[in-house]
């Protein structure tokens, strides 16, 4: 399930739907990204996130095609918003069920990092020398690159 | 051909998206990033940083050599950052 | 946070305590343990978790501290039941939070990999053919073995 | 010395715990295993899988040729399967 959307989610509510009647789940694995009040450039009071609608989608559903080609998934859930975000604010919720606990567990960390590379947003930050577009983080490829076969 | 500007390639720019003609000889991304860069100063910053520039074109990510055709929507930004 | 708990959790709440008003986390990593319904000797209806009061306490706080000692974490919740769970049930939520978000996956990922072979918790599986204990697994060994130093 | 078992140790010996007052050349966990396989099948049968018995004493994990003392709390159990 990949939802794109600008409203904030419920964790529990979105993680019921992902397990709730399904007893051949054994590990329920999920990363949430939230906004932090300092980036490099220092404090920030609030970012906006920008997408290319239509692109989303699309790389996202290869992105879950790929875990579910891996691992052996019962269920994926991924959620991404856009939109002005303030700190502590959710921005993405991945979350893998399976029989598992391994293949939850690496799925949910590929899916997070091949999103982070892959699919096409982009955070501009406020902060109080102004606004400022966020650069990407080589950390981010090599976190990526881990998961080439 | 719909071009589509995300991120500091859409603030630089000026503009989110336009229908553009772009004269025969553009046969590639790069001859479509060479001819953008000739149409203002804009432009000509928002590409600058040409190897930094991420091309989508009709929703997948290419090369500079891919080609692009009238009827394509090509979409530049720089690289991503969300999650 | 460690509990040893009877009853369920709720994991919308856990996880809201661990993030609210914390603006320095970027990532909230976390893995739920459910029983499933088969296991090796087929069909199963029923698990008894058996545990060692005292000392569960003590060496979930050691793991705890063993993961704030090798990353940087905002805040650790584990919750470990113990009783009779059936199928879809709950057992186990590990939630870790950082300012990175790598650092929230691979602990959330150490501390479930440890607590499997250092937590003193038992399985009796009820099945078809009778009760039968489980039996610890190779495979869970290696997983810890890997975060050996 | 208290004693606590645990899984199919527990299950197999057929009680929680007890408090026992072993003889004086019980030095380690070894000794002790070696007693107690005495005091009936039942322990016989619990302690028959000798190097798959897991010790702590005083909460803490150890090895067989740990020292046990009269006022230890000595815990025997399977290896941990919780998780």
């Amino acid at each position: 399930m990949i939802r794109i959307q600008r409203e904030d989610f419920d964790i529990g509510a979105e993680l019921a739907s992902l397990t709730d009647g399904n007893a051949r789940i054994g590990g329920l694995a999920m990363f949430v990204g939230l906004v932090r009040d300092r980036a490099s450039q220092g404090q920030i009071s609030a970012m906006t996130l920008e997408h290319y609608p239509g692109m989303t989608e699309r790389r996202l559903g290869e992105i879950e095609a790929e875990a579910r080609r891996r691992w052996p998934l019962e269920g994926v859930t991924i959620i991404h918003r856009y939109g002005r975000l303030e700190p502590g604010e959710r921005i993405v919720l991945v979350a893998t069920t399976s029989s598992h606990r391994q293949a939850a567990l690496d799925s949910c960390a590929f899916l997070i990092d091949w999103l982070k590379t892959k699919a096409p947003f982009w955070k501009l930050e406020e902060g109080a020398a102004g606004v400022q577009w966020v650069e990407a983080r080589e950390s981010d490829d090599q976190a990526a690159e881990r998961w080439k076969k | 051909m719909k071009l589509l500007y995300f991120a500091w390639v859409r603030t630089n720019i000026g503009k989110a998206e336009e229908e553009v003609a772009a004269p025969d000889h553009v046969q590639t991304v790069e001859d479509l990033l060479d001819w953008l860069a000739t149409l203002g100063p804009q432009y000509a910053a928002a590409l600058d940083r040409r190897n930094v520039v991420k091309v989508a074109v009709n929703h997948e990510y290419v090369e500079h050599d891919h080609p692009v055709r009238p009827d394509d929507e090509v979409a530049l930004f720089p690289p991503v950052t969300g999650g």
